[in-house]
């Protein structure tokens, strides 16, 4: 479904990423590692086209993004909850929904979308008129993925949904997530909490510093030395 | 008193608590370390002592003086050098001169603020770069550029914010080199990490935090072990599981 | 270096004889206009080129200048010439407490705090009749009769300003101008004072300002508040006049006075009423394919054609 | 005390039209994170829109709103296609490039105007010209009043469409974050474009709702540009209603300064109320409503 080829990409003079590959095939749970800065971030935006490659490509349903502006990534399919959420602060959580859905196939929708994510996300139909802002970091994880979802996406991407929650909503989100995935939604998941993301995906690759040093199977690599190394080299 | 504390520091944004009361002592000489998961409030801390932000509440005392009501550059003046995390060039200035603007704290000589800034330059490995423009550097030599401008200061205690992040393992060991090289010429160390290879490997003493509270404080050895500190970084499986 | 002593000798010497060859009262009077914009385009540059702290409203300066000139003769009927100290200190004086005000502001929002103030100065110094004689403005008598005093006055002033600001830019506080342009935070965390050096850096550019202004008062003999303190015609001109020769460069304002002045007399005399249209067509297309003025782009194309990147020296100035 | 009433009548009705063309600045300033100071001259065109229609065609200048919108859309856009989208990634010493650039488009539409219509001062004079109605002993202009509910209409209007529609909501998301709007699969610069077309558009709906009040010549724009970041700063930038509550209180506070200090001092208050708001109260009346 999703092949990246080979990237190198670069923030001005500077590279961050080195020949960079990961394939996602229709229906798995794919997740993308790596300790902070070693361009899990960087990966996620070059492939919704906020960044460019300046070598290889990527190819999505069998096309190439290389020409496709950023905004039109949504259009064929591809919704990417970025890092740190950004949500609309000073919008309401419906409209911040709303906001998922602007492209047509998924407007279409939106209204049934909407009480697929209230039933998914019982707190933010209570919210619905709150202004995203002043929700708590949960809620507006939450948000921020349901506004993903409202897009109706085939392939969602997660830019660390752990990110700075507490332990029991650790878990939560990561039950979602594996419910998502359950209903035929495919996933590729940039994360920091390594134990979590590989007992759920059905595959992951660990990036270190700009390249991908290990693939496999999520339960595979739970008990490869080299990954507790990567992260508290030890 | 010791020779760097922080006392009950509380910061808070709106209604976010992102450094709940910390509390922590550096004797002179020594490399103390900062670690905890992205968003913890490790730069927050960096950024309450130097006053980029003003504390919530809690005290902070250098040298036996409080220093958490002075401006930013008052602190400098005191012997307080700094990085930040998200490297801030003077864009436009060649590597020479970012170094020469620290240098100038300590000259209003321009001669020797550039001879000063070129031994600096040279001590961080910067020398044949000295006539670059910053914006060009690349990510590796914009953080070695932040450490020589601190350097060129003459800090007494120098924090070190994320040197290592986004550096490939060469460029760390590289940079692990220089802090060391730093710390043998008398400067006192205060250092966040996310690469814990960096942190482990030079640090005197550790305090690990999560959600802005401290969470573990020890040699690195022990920091190792915690099983508090796993948790927070692996996850709560991996913990029960090792 | 030596070759910089030659050319800015062979500068210099043709600086004062031009006026000496050129006898024609116009032309004269063109290369004195040229001299009071590049006077205050320096100024300017100090603070918003090389500090990087634009500003909207540089005509509080250069008119509280003139009026400290036209008040002298008007009040007290003393020769305005004495203004040409009265008037920049005055204008140092005003600065004070505006600095002190608008530095607590950063980017577009200090521009428009300082847009404020100058609109603020001519309003007050256009209703402000018993002190200003308001809208009626002030006229004084002709001093000389010959351009050519004039000629070299303005020629004085622009030199001193020129190279007061080279001797800043060539100090320590030239350095701490341009980190505090180049980035605050970083610049207030290697110690260096930010509100201080802003007014360092604020008080010469008023004062020279404030004497361009003086001078103008001593050459026109006649000043009202809707000229000395336009916003369009004052404020807004002399950053033009900087941007077209070069921001945060020691020459690009002398460049763009000379520029600005011969272009707008030139298009005034072959276009008539349209002149200032096409002007300000010239104007956006300098902005938009050329930002940073002439002096900008002779560097950039020096550089591309000595191909040594990276030998570009230590040179701020 | 009539004297009171009348004041304050007074100004809110100019104030409504105020708010009008600041809320057009304040969509700009709030999307492309610029000031414009071509505002005013967009303003000026549209009262010079509505002269000519006026003039030449006999068109009522509350009709000639009808032309003077659309056309200062349009022109709005092609100013932000052509001009200001071209600098973006360009770098430069001043930060505020962008800003000196709508200065020059500032120049080039006054001197445009001043070419074609000359620099005296205008005036449309309509059957309602100067007519009044009373409220008790409080004399309200027939032409203020017009003018004052056309632009509260407009007002609600555009705050429908900024919160009912998908493109009004993208506008909004594109000011709150331009990239996460990126995601949402909106063509972020598109929306600039059609954001400056529609500020322009309100810029014109206020000049036009002007021309029976005001005179008009090619310099009148300076004071609009004036008052409406006057307004902006006091509302917080990027907010529609803090700029509807700026642009009542400028109104009523020049209103005020006029009867009580002194006719010629009032646009000296708007510029006190701006320093000290922007000093003391930095986001603006927004901020008070975050406590």
């Amino acid at each position: 479904m999703l092949r990246v080829n080979n990237i190198d990409v670069y923030y001005g003079e500077v590279q961050a990423l080195w020949e960079v590959s990961l394939q996602v095939s229709e229906g798995e749970y794919v997740a993308l590692l790596g300790a902070n800065g070693a361009g899990k971030t960087t990966t996620l935006n070059t492939i919704s086209g906020l960044l460019r490659p300046k070598k290889g490509n990527i190819e999505f349903l069998g096309q190439d993004l290389s020409h496709v502006p950023a905004y039109k990534t949504a259009e064929m399919g591809i919704a990417h909850v970025p890092e740190a959420r950004r949500l609309f602060p000073e919008m309401t959580v419906e409209e911040n929904l709303i906001m998922g859905s602007l492209p047509k196939r998924a407007k279409e929708k939106r209204k049934e979308s909407m009480d697929w994510i209230f039933t998914l996300f019982p707190r933010l139909k209570e919210r619905r008129h709150q202004e995203a802002g002043t929700l708590s970091g949960g809620e507006q994880q939450m948000l921020a993925i349901g506004r993903g979802l409202m897009l109706r996406p085939k392939l969602l991407m997660l830019d660390e949904p752990s990110l700075g929650l507490a332990p029991f909503l650790v878990d939560e989100v990561f039950k979602i997530i594996k419910k998502i995935n359950e209903e035929g939604i495919t996933i590729l998941l940039v994360e920091q909490n390594v134990m979590h993301a590989l007992n759920s995906c059905t595959k992951a690759y660990i990036l270190e510093s700009g390249r991908i040093t290990l693939q496999g199977r999520g339960k595979d690599l739970l008990s490869n030395e080299h990954v507790r190394e990567a992260y508290l080299g030890i | 008193m010791s020779y760097f504390e922080v006392k009950n520091l509380v910061k808070r944004f709106g209604g976010l608590v992102a450094v709940n009361n910390i509390s922590f002592s550096v004797e002179k000489g020594e490399i103390f370390g900062l670690i905890g998961p992205n968003g913890s409030g490790k730069t927050t801390i960096f950024n309450c002592i130097n006053r980029y932000y003003s504390p919530t509440g809690g005290k902070i005392y250098f040298k036996g003086k409080r220093i958490d009501k002075l401006p930013t550059y008052e602190i400098c003046r005191l012997g307080i050098g700094r990085t930040f995390q998200v490297v801030k060039p003077l864009r436009r200035m060649t590597a020479l001169e970012n170094v020469m603007s620290g240098a100038f704290l300590k000259t209003s000589d321009v001669a020797k603020a550039r001879d000063r800034a070129l031994e600096v330059l040279d001590f961080c490995g910067l020398f044949r770069y000295r006539h670059f423009p910053a914006k060009g550097l690349t990510i590796a030599d914009k953080k070695r550029l932040e450490i020589a401008r601190a350097l060129a200061t003459e800090p007494e205690l120098l924090l070190l914010d994320e040197v290592a992040a986004g550096l490939n393992p060469r460029e760390t060991e590289a940079a692990m080199e220089i802090i060391q090289k730093i710390r043998s010429s008398g400067v006192t160390i205060l250092i966040v990490e996310h690469v814990m290879k960096v942190i482990m490997g030079i640090s005197d003493r550790i305090m690990a935090i999560n959600f802005g509270k401290e969470i573990a404080r020890g040699t690195p050895q022990e920091i190792v072990n915690n099983e508090e500190v796993i948790k927070a970084y692996l996850g709560e499986s991996y913990a029960q599981g090792k | 270096m030596l070759k910089k002593f030659w050319f800015l000798s062979i500068i210099i010497v043709i600086a004062i004889i031009l006026p000496l060859i050129v006898q024609s009262s116009y032309y004269r009077h063109i290369f004195i206009l040229i001299l009071i914009w590049g006077a205050l385009g320096v100024a300017w540059n100090l603070l918003g080129g090389y500090t990087g702290q634009v500003s909207f409203g540089h005509a509080a300066f250069f008119g509280v200048g003139a009026y400290g000139a036209g008040l002298l003769a008007f009040h007290l009927h003393i020769s305005p010439w004495w203004g040409m100290i009265v008037g920049p200190v005055a204008a140092v004086i005003v600065s004070i407490p505006i600095g002190l005000i608008c530095f607590r502001l950063r980017g577009p929002y200090f521009a428009l705090a300082m847009l404020a103030v100058g609109e603020i100065c001519r309003l007050v110094f256009t209703q402000w009749v018993s002190l200003t004689n308001g809208a009626m403005g002030i006229l004084t008598l002709t001093t000389f009769s010959s351009k050519l005093p004039y000629y070299y006055i303005g020629l004085a002033i622009l030199s001193f300003s020129v190279y007061t600001v080279y001797r800043l830019m060539n100090s320590r506080a030239g350095y701490y101008f341009v980190s505090i342009r180049e980035d605050q935070d970083a610049a207030e965390s290697l110690g260096i004072p930010t509100t201080k050096y802003k007014m360092y850096s604020l008080i010469p550019s008023a004062f020279f300002s404030g004497l361009a202004g003086a001078f103008y008062m001593n050459y026109m003999n006649y000043i009202e508040p809707s000229v000395v303190f336009s916003l369009p015609d004052v404020s807004i001109m002399i950053i033009l006049v900087v941007i077209l020769g070069g921001v945060a460069t020691l020459w690009g304002p002398v460049v763009g006075a000379i520029i600005f002045v011969v272009l707008s007399e030139l298009l005034r005399s072959s276009l008539g009423p349209a002149h200032l249209l096409v002007f300000g067509v010239i104007v956006c297309l300098v902005i938009m394919y050329m930002p940073n003025g002439i002096m900008g782009e002779v560097d950039r194309i020096k550089k591309l054609l000595q191909r040594k990147g990276a030998r570009i020296g230590s040179e701020i100035t | 005390m009539s004297l009171f009433w009348q004041t304050l009548i007074c100004g809110l009705l100019l104030g409504g039209v105020y708010a009008l063309i600041a809320i057009g600045m304040t969509l700009i300033m709030g999307v492309m994170k610029i000031i414009n100071l071509a505002h005013g001259a967009l303003v000026m065109i549209g009262m010079y829109i509505t002269y000519v229609c006026f003039h030449y065609w006999g068109i009522d200048p509350y009709i000639a709103i009808f032309i003077s919108m659309p056309a200062l859309f349009f022109l709005g856009c092609l100013i932000q296609k052509y001009s200001i989208n071209v600098l973006i990634g360009k770098e430069s010493i001043l930060p505020e490039n962008q800003v000196l650039l709508t200065v020059g488009i500032m120049l080039v539409l006054t001197e445009t105007m001043r070419l074609i219509f000359g620099s005296d001062y205008k005036s449309v004079h309509t059957s309602y010209t100067g007519t009044s109605f009373f409220i008790g002993d409080v004399s309200v202009s027939i032409p203020m009043a017009i003018s004052f509910v056309i632009a509260m209409v407009f007002t609600y209007a555009l705050h429908i469409f900024l919160t009912k529609t998908d493109i009004g909501r993208s506008i909004r998301a594109t000011a709150q974050d331009k990239e996460a709007a990126i995601l949402m699969g909106v063509n972020t610069n598109k929306i600039t474009i059609v954001t400056f077309g529609l500020g322009s558009a309100l810029a014109a709906a206020g000049g036009t709702l002007l021309v029976p009040i005001y005179y008009l010549f090619p310099d009148i724009g300076h004071a609009f540009v004036a008052k409406s970041f006057i307004i902006t700063i006091l509302g917080g930038m990027g907010s529609t209603m803090g700029a509807l509550f700026g642009g009542l209180t400028l109104g009523i506070a020049e209103s005020f300064g006029a009867t009580y200090i002194s006719m010629e001092l009032k646009d000296v208050v708007g510029f006190v109320i701006f320093i000290i708001v922007l000093l003391f109260l930095p986001g603006g009346f927004k901020s008070l409503t975050k406590r």
